[in-house]
């Protein structure tokens, strides 16, 4: 393996983990990973892979859904945390962005925002401090900081529900399809904001993310998950120069992109299990 | 007629002192909406099981005597003290508190992420559990309440305002139970309101009812926060629960008050604190007004149902009740 | 055994009123086994059902008991009593429902399995009045009275009455009913306090009771001419409003003494530890009248065994003894309850009684009820009518011959 | 190992749309339905019939009712006990106005009443969502409670305001009134709720049931979609109201027979059949009688138990048993939220999957 | 169908028809939010137009003027040559207008396959009783209508779904799963709001195939708003692009992508 992102200690460790939901739909069927300090780890795969799963599962949010880890351990700083609350989690400093941004409707974007500082404890300023960063990193909140979040757009309440993490001065940030429904332009400064807080603060992360493009770019290292079972992992830039990634997860044939009027007359992949 | 201007006055007044005992009990409903989206069914029942609690302890009942002296054939009834009123008021608040803990761990905890309906059933689950537990423990006949509140019809104001009107007229009869029940009321609407609105808890209480998953996701620990509210609408069921029961004796019906605050907080809306005042002081007024009016004409009895027609006619102008939050309608 | 079900309702709205009554009427039964050996000789056995004054529960517990063969059934709730008058009858067990239930039922010709005496609400309406005629010089011509009621069956069974009895004593009534379980009075007792009703009467059960006595306090009406009906006349109807409530009148069917048969129940019954419910409430106003219900039932069967001259006997026979009862002043003297209520006797006819209650009055220092009366008797000439009316509509509607002819 | 669709294949839509698609639910659903309607009636007795089934079987079509209204399309309504009382009375006043009409007919027709009413209150729907569309189902509770309370007319001006069923036959046997065998009542019963059960089912599962069930889950959507939602509602609203107020007939005249209507069709009602749906399963005609059952016969159950087997005084029975059907209530809900139809369907997946776990 | 304008040559040599819908001066605002400013703009027959534009821009809010969930503060719509009345929205879903939803809206109690029979609501007729006794014209009907949406399921390859509940089913084919409802409704005209966020590119390439082959095969008219560039690029005929309720720029996609305003508002960099 290279080393890229793997020069520190590892944070985050997941062992070999199995998922189940409402006690008889298995999802994750050993899915192991680790996430080293200040990384930016990123993990891919289709729809159905069950990012969103293994997310849940380190952030312990799986419970409230009816799922539960059947096997394997998760280890956090080498602390086991599986039967942490997710409150206690992000006391440690891991917080989870959602899927599908998840904002308090009713709350305005601002009240949404403080709501990321409830476990803190380091004073009002601080905590003014930071949201006037999230506000210079977001500047549309900032003008839309009166309304209601249930009215503002989609790509509003994305932009509300990752500053609402970052509110909380995390240690580790699991980001959940940052990208999804987002304006490209908007897209790129994300994830320039992801990697200046990384670069900048120090801060670890995690994402699942569909847009293998821009993922494998500002990532260090990736894992690619099918069908509940990791497939590949590397460094990214290792991904990015594999053949079947970058015709299946990027896109591109050998003469560069590919036209999505081409698809048509369209290969069906194969996969590498299933 | 200025003397039946001025009794339509009286009722008016004592409406409104109806509105504000309806109040205490709707806010109960609307604190645990507000934090938790959950329609508590279990309020009323809630309400007599802690008067039951604490006429128990000021009598010095012997809790589950009944049951005890089933099992062993013992004959045991009471202790054999009697409690100062506020030494039973704080103990009875401590068991309220035990019973909030007992609640989200027995059954919240288990059904974090479930739709309203459900929640919804849970709290009859509970309203049934605490029944039967309030009987066993301290038996169903009627218990006297009595904490010293004053009674009766206020003379200083009876007499006061009988010049008003002619021969007919006796001044205006005003319940001093209802004016110390006005006087709560008004405290605890506004210590809540500033709570939820504008403290770090009542944020976080306000969003856990937006969403439970993204509430847990940004670390608010559902836990302490259900703990917390059903703490609060505990005590103001004990609130409640004292009012009703100094008129009327402790006993079953006290959990039937429940009904009268359903339409309290369905025109004030569910997650409005000042709402389930407002709410409550617009139906003791419009249902007392409407049976002095109307109501007699047609036979009376028509308080249960016109306020519901009554909250019915502002609902259909305002979907979401007078102050509750707008519901989002997008897609 | 001579089996006795007892439909008893100690929870739900009503338990306060259920209790007493349910553990006076098990209590004699006992006493009656413990002390006496049985009903001549043979063991009464009481199965006690628990109702909640729910109708499907009743017709549950009625299901499940006659099969025991059950002897009479005393269902105390209106509601109940009207589910049953329809199946005791084609079942043929004798239903009493003393001083509650059907009033019309009193027409022994058209209801063969029903009996209410000692007597009925039609009755109590006019003792009341009779009452108050005799209060105010034989004439109530130009007084107010109110009728406070529940607002079902049970509250305006007295209405009919209270209106003929207003036709020919020239009162004026005005009604004021009370929705279901009657915790907010507040309009009425405006509308009370505005009119300054000379009486007020209460046909009441339940929480609406207490309530009421507040907040009649509470306007400072003068609780001696506030007078509730029989069922609205307890302990725990007043004491939750303490000593505001001193003065307060009620009905009774029965009266409240220190009878001798109560020592044998502490003796017999309490003192084997035998005791229905936890033996507090043995003199009451309810313990007394479940009890007075028990020893009717109790006597009954002794006639229905004299004239079979069998001590096994069956509910068809029971029914006889109830249609032969006779209550003298030695029998309830030689029972142990002098004067627990009228004389009176039933006949194929008349299964109602004599009809005649007294007057009590509330001492809130003391915390006892007083008799004010003796027995007061109804006015007949207004009641027979309109029980004749009543029956006879019952009889055509469901196309029954009458009896006794 | 019988339980497993492979080797049963459809060939048309026709089949693969029929009620119970695997055979060995076929037939269990006939095996059933043969023993309630031919050798049940020989054994009951009239304990079974007026303490159990009879309720069980009414309260089953009152819950299928509300479950199309709350289950399917997702209108909260608290106003059941009142639509069953409209369904009684027009009952009550069909019957005593024309007496020789048979009384299957007048049943129907109370229905029919009770749909009419249902359309009336369910208007505010269209503006009013949620536990708040409650409140107008509500004033339908208290409003037509009190007006059978003191309109004279509605009880044929009875000195007690009660009414009470007379006998009417059906091919000459008694269905009514005090001499209605145990037997009778409840075949009357079972063929209604046979009847309309199927007729629920052939609802739901067609273009009316899927509006129904999109108004339910996201009502501006299915409205986008080209759901009319006046016209969703107001159906569901009907034949909803259709169902409670057979419910109510039956209550009243063959079950009760007679009925006051404070005590038999008051709040306490309406709550009790939306528990039923509720722990039965929302949206399910099957959890419709499983809630019917768990609240007629488990307190009913739980007593014979406590009182009849072990004796315990009947009050502190009563009490225990409240406590009893609370717990049990969360536990279900715990275990399965989405009812006990939920459960069964689980048990179900299991069973299919059976002998491996997953 | 009324041609307002003559046909249209698009820049890879498709001819499309005539105008369907017309947007002129479309204001939309809530309270002090104005979504939509003063915007017009039309759809032609058988094209498929895009919609792009920054997050907050207007493109769903425009999405609900057009199907009637929103009515416009300003402003009309022409539909086929006519202004259209205010009308409620399963009016205009009567019309023929048939979309998707940004943040999906399947009917999450229901199996697949009734999702998509939802979206024939507006082609059956039979009446309750008929349905009530599953007889003669509802049951003929519901066999009828369920041939029509096994197409589309097999069109969209999800057989296998059938009858699983949507609530269950991943991101991508909830997606599938609405536009098959879309489908179903055999509109005239389909609004696509976001249909391959939250795709990785194999599922956009299969999203894109669908798309392209009900615009081809049924002629349907397709509004499209998607934040991939390359997806947009490669689909559409024309473009229209919103900046904060504004209007700033309309043509075909190679046009629209070299107009520097629209690069600063919301590309950031040229996408090739
Ligand atoms: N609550 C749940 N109950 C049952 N099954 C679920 C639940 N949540 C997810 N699943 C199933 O688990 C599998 C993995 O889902 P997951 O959401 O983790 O995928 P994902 O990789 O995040 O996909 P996407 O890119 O679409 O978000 C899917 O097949 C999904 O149907
Ligand atoms: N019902 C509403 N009430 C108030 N404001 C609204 C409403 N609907 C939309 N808006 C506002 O209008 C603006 C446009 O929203 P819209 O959803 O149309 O954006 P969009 O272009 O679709 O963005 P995205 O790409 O993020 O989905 C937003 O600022 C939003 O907050
Ligand atoms: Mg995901
Ligand atoms: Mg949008």
């Amino acid at each position: 393996m290279l080393d890229a992102g793997r020069t520190q200690e590892t944070l985050l460790e997941v062992n070999n983990i199995e998922v189940i939901y409402n006690h008889v739909i298995l999802v994750l069927k050993g899915v192991s990973l680790t996430v080293p300090k200040g990384g930016i780890t990123a993990l891919l795969g289709g729809n159905g892979a069950g990012k969103t799963t293994t997310l849940k599962a380190i952030s312990n949010l799986l419970r409230s859904e009816r799922g539960e880890v059947t096997k394997g351990t998760i280890h956090y700083r080498g602390e086991r945390v599986q039967d942490l609350s997710p409150s206690d989690l992000v006391k440690k400093g891991v917080i989870q962005v959602m899927e599908g941004r998840h904002c308090f409707e009713h709350l305005t974007v601002e009240e949404n925002l403080m709501t990321g500082a409830y476990t803190r404890t380091d004073g009002k300023a601080a905590i003014a401090a930071d949201l006037e960063m999230v506000y210079t990193y977001f500047p549309r909140l900032k003008e839309r900081r009166k309304s209601q979040a249930g009215y503002t757009s989609g790509g509003e309440q994305q932009m509300t529900a990752i500053g609402r993490a970052l509110m909380s001065r995390p240690e580790t940030v699991l980001l959940d399809e940052p990208s999804m429904g987002l304006a490209p332009q908007l897209v790129e400064q994300i994830f320039e904001i992801v990697k200046s807080v990384n670069e900048n603060e120090g801060v670890t992360f995690l994402l699942a993310e569909q847009n293998t493009n821009v993922a494998l770019r500002y990532a260090h290292y990736g894992y690619i998950l099918e069908s509940g079972r990791i497939v590949m992992d590397g460094p990214a830039a290792d991904l990015r120069e594999n053949p079947d990634v970058k015709e299946f997860y990027l896109g591109m044939s050998d003469t560069g992109r590919k036209s999505f009027r081409d698809v048509r007359s369209y290969r069906r992949r194969k996969r590498w299990l299933s | 007629m200025p003397d039946q201007f001025l009794f339509a006055v009286e009722v008016m007044i004592n409406g409104l002192m109806a509105g504000v005992l309806y109040a205490l009990v709707a806010l109960g409903f609307v604190l645990i909406f507000k934090a938790s989206g959950i329609f508590n069914y279990a309020q009323g029942v809630l309400a007599l099981f802690a008067a039951l609690t604490l006429v128990g302890l000021q009598k010095g009942q012997i809790p589950f005597a009944h049951l005890i002296n089933a099992a062993f054939g013992t004959k045991v009834h009471y202790f054999g003290w009697t409690m100062p009123t506020f030494l039973a008021i704080a103990l009875t608040i401590g068991v309220m508190i035990l019973l909030a803990i007992a609640i989200e761990r027995f059954i919240l905890k288990h059904l974090v992420n479930q739709e309203p309906i459900i929640l919804f059933m849970a709290t009859i689950g509970l309203a049934y559990f605490l029944e039967g537990l309030g009987d066993v423990m301290w038996g169903a006949d009627v218990k006297t309440l009595d904490v010293g509140l004053p009674q009766g019809a206020s003379e200083w104001i009876e007499d006061r305002s009988a010049v008003l009107g002619g021969d007919g007229f006796y001044g205006f009869f005003i319940d001093k139970l209802d004016i110390v029940a006005a006087l709560v009321a008004a405290v605890l609407v506004i210590s809540l309101t500033l709570f939820s609105q504008y403290s770090k808890q009542g944020r976080a209480l306000r969003a856990v009812a937006d969403d439970h998953q993204a509430a847990l996701s940004v670390g608010i620990s559902l836990r302490f926060i259900w703990v917390l509210v059903w703490s609060i609408a505990g005590i103001v069921a004990l609130v409640a629960g004292i009012m009703w029961g100094a008129k009327s004796g402790v006993q079953f019906s006290l959990s039937l008050i429940a009904l009268k605050a359903l339409p309290v907080l369905m025109l004030g809306g569910f997650t409005s604190i000042p709402g389930a005042i407002v709410g409550g002081l617009i139906i003791g007024v419009g249902e007392k007004l409407f049976e002095f009016t109307i109501g007699s004409m047609i036979g009376g009895a028509t308080e249960n149902w016109f306020a519901y027609v009554l909250a019915l006619v502002f609902l259909v102008f305002r979907p979401q009740g007078l102050f509750g939050e707008k519901i989002i309608e997008r897609v | 055994d001579l089996v006795f079900p007892d439909l008893s309702y100690r929870t739900g709205p009503f338990a306060a009123g259920g209790i007493p009554f349910s553990d006076g009427y098990q209590d004699y039964f006992t006493l009656v086994n413990e002390r006496d050996g049985g009903i001549g000789g043979v063991k009464a056995r009481v199965i006690e059902c628990e109702t909640a004054y729910n109708t499907e529960k009743g017709v549950e517990c009625y299901e499940a008991t006659k099969g025991e063969g059950a002897l009479i059934y005393q269902p105390l709730s209106t509601g109940i009593t009207y589910q049953l008058i329809p199946k005791v009858s084609a079942d043929k067990i004798p239903l009493h429902t003393m001083g509650y239930g059907r009033t019309s039922a009193t027409n022994g010709r058209v209801f063969e399995w029903v009996f209410n005496y000692p007597a009925n609400y039609w009755d109590a309406a006019s003792v009341a009045i009779n009452y108050l005629l005799d209060e105010n010089g034989g004439s109530l011509e130009g007084k107010k009275i109110a009728l406070l009621y529940h607002n079902s069956a049970y509250g305006k069974e007295p209405i009919p009455t209270l209106e003929a009895l207003a036709a020919k004593h020239g009162y004026s009534l005005s009604l004021l009913p009370v929705d279901s379980p009657g915790q907010e009075q507040k309009s009425q007792w405006l509308q009370i306090r505005r009119e300054r009703p000379d009486v007020v009467l209460m046909w009441g059960w339940g929480v609406m009771n207490q309530v009421a006595v507040q907040e009649a306090a509470n306007i400072r009406f003068p609780m001696e001419n506030f007078i509730g009906n029989w069922w609205a006349g307890a302990e725990h109807d007043v004491t939750p409003a303490g000593m505001a409530a001193n003065g307060y009148k009620s009905l009774n069917m029965n009266r409240i003494a220190d009878f001798p048969v109560f020592e044998d129940i502490r003796t017999h019954v309490h003192g084997k530890g035998l005791a229905a419910g936890d033996g507090s409430n043995v003199g009451k106003v309810l313990y007394t009248r479940g009890m007075y219900a028990a020893m009717l039932a109790v006597e009954a069967a002794k006639k229905a065994q004299e004239i079979h001259g069998t001590a096994n006997i069956t509910a068809a026979m029971m029914r006889d003894g109830m249609e032969a009862l006779e209550m003298t002043s030695e029998m309830m003297e030689a029972l142990g309850a002098p004067g627990i209520g009228p004389e009176f006797s039933v006949s194929c006819e008349a299964h109602g009684g004599s009809g005649m209650g007294i007057v009590q009055q509330w001492n809130a220092a003391e915390g006892r009820w007083i008799a004010l009366t003796d027995y007061i008797a109804p006015d007949q000439d207004v009641i027979a009518p309109l029980v004749e009316q009543d029956s006879m509509a019952y009889a055509s509607e469901n196309n029954l011959s009458l009896r006794c002819e | 190992m019988f339980y497993r669709e492979a080797g049963d294949f459809k060939t048309s839509y026709r089949d693969d749309s029929q009620t119970f698609p695997i055979k060995f639910d076929r037939f269990r659903y006939y095996a059933v339905l043969l023993v309630a309607l031919a050798i049940v009636p020989f054994f009951i007795d009239s304990y079974w019939a007026n303490a159990l089934l009879v309720p069980f079987l009414i309260y089953a079509i009152a819950a299928i009712g509300l479950n199309i209204l709350t289950g399917y399309c997702g209108q909260v309504s608290l106003g059941t006990g009142g639509f069953m009382a409209v369904g009684a009375y027009a009952c009550y006043k069909l019957m005593t106005a024309f007496p020789d009409v048979n009384i299957v007919l007048h049943i129907i027709a109370a229905g029919g009443i009770t749909a009419a009413v249902g359309v009336l209150f369910g208007l505010p729907s269209l503006r009013i969502k949620g536990f708040y569309l409650a409140v107008a189902t509500l004033a339908a509770q208290f409003f037509l409670i009190w007006l059978f309370n003191k309109v004279p007319w509605f009880y044929n001006y009875s000195a007690s305001g009660q009414i009470s069923a007379p006998e009417r036959t059906v091919f000459g046997i008694a269905v009514t009134g005090p001499h209605t065998e145990a037997w009778a009542k409840y075949l009357v019963c079972l063929l209604f709720v046979a009847v309309l059960a199927w007729v629920a089912r052939n609802l739901t599962r067609g273009s009316i049931g899927r509006s129904w069930m999109a108004i339910r889950d996201m009502d501006i959507a299915a409205e986008i979609i080209g759901v009319n939602p006046l016209k969703a509602k107001l159906t569901a609203f009907a034949v909803s109201s259709f169902y409670i107020g057979i419910a109510g007939a039956l209550f009243f005249a063959v079950y009760l027979g007679a009925v006051e209507v404070g005590e038999a069709f008051g709040i306490q009602k309406s709550f009790l059949i939306l528990f039923m749906i509720i722990i039965g399963g929302l949206g399910s005609i099957f959890g419709s009688f499983a809630g019917a059952a768990f609240l007629v016969l488990l307190p009913v159950l739980l007593k014979n138990v406590l009182v009849g087997t072990l004796g315990w005084p009947t009050d502190l029975a009563a009490h225990i048993e409240l406590m009893i059907v609370g717990a049990l209530i969360i536990v279900f809900l715990i275990a399965e939220p989405h009812g006990i139809a939920q459960l069964w369907r689980i048990a179900k997946e299991k069973l299919r999957l059976w002998p491996f776990p997953h | 169908m009324r041609d307002t304008v003559e046909p249209y040559v698009t820049e890879d040599g498709r001819t499309i028809g005539g105008v369907v819908m017309e947007l002129k001066n479309i204001t939309l605002r809530f309270g002090g939010v104005v979504a939509i400013k003063d915007i017009s703009f039309d759809i032609r027959e058988g094209e498929i137009r895009a919609i792009i534009g920054p997050n907050g821009a207007g493109k769903s809010s425009m999405l609900n003027v057009i199907s009637g969930f929103y009515t416009p503060t300003e402003g009309e719509v022409w539909f086929e040559g006519k202004p259209r009345p205010k009308m409620r929205p399963y009016q205009v879903a009567q019309q023929g207008i048939a979309r998707t939803f940004q943040n999906i809206a399947l009917f999450a109690g229901m199996s697949t396959l009734d999702n998509i029979m939802t979206g024939r609501i507006t082609r059956m007729k039979s009446g309750l009783f008929s349905q009530a006794l599953w007889m003669g014209k509802a049951e003929r009907e519901e066999t009828e209508h369920r041939a029509a949406v096994e197409k589309i399921i097999d069109f969209l390859e999800i057989q296998h779904i059938r009858k699983t509940p949507v609530g269950r089913l991943p991101y991508g084919l909830q997606k599938r799963v609405e536009l098959g409802r879309a489908l179903a409704a055999e509109p005239r005209l389909l609004l696509l709001d976001e249909p391959m966020a939250g795709m990785n590119v194999e599922e956009k390439e299969d999203m894109s195939r669908f798309i392209l082959d009900v615009n081809d095969e049924f002629g349907t008219t397709i509004v499209l708003i998607e934040h991939d560039m390359g997806v947009v690029m490669d689909l559409s005929d024309r473009v229209v692009v919103m900046d904060y309720g504004k209007k700033i720029g309309d043509g075909p996609p190679a046009e629209v992508r070299n107009n520097k305003e629209v690069i600063d508002a919301y590309l950031g960099v040229s996408h090739d």
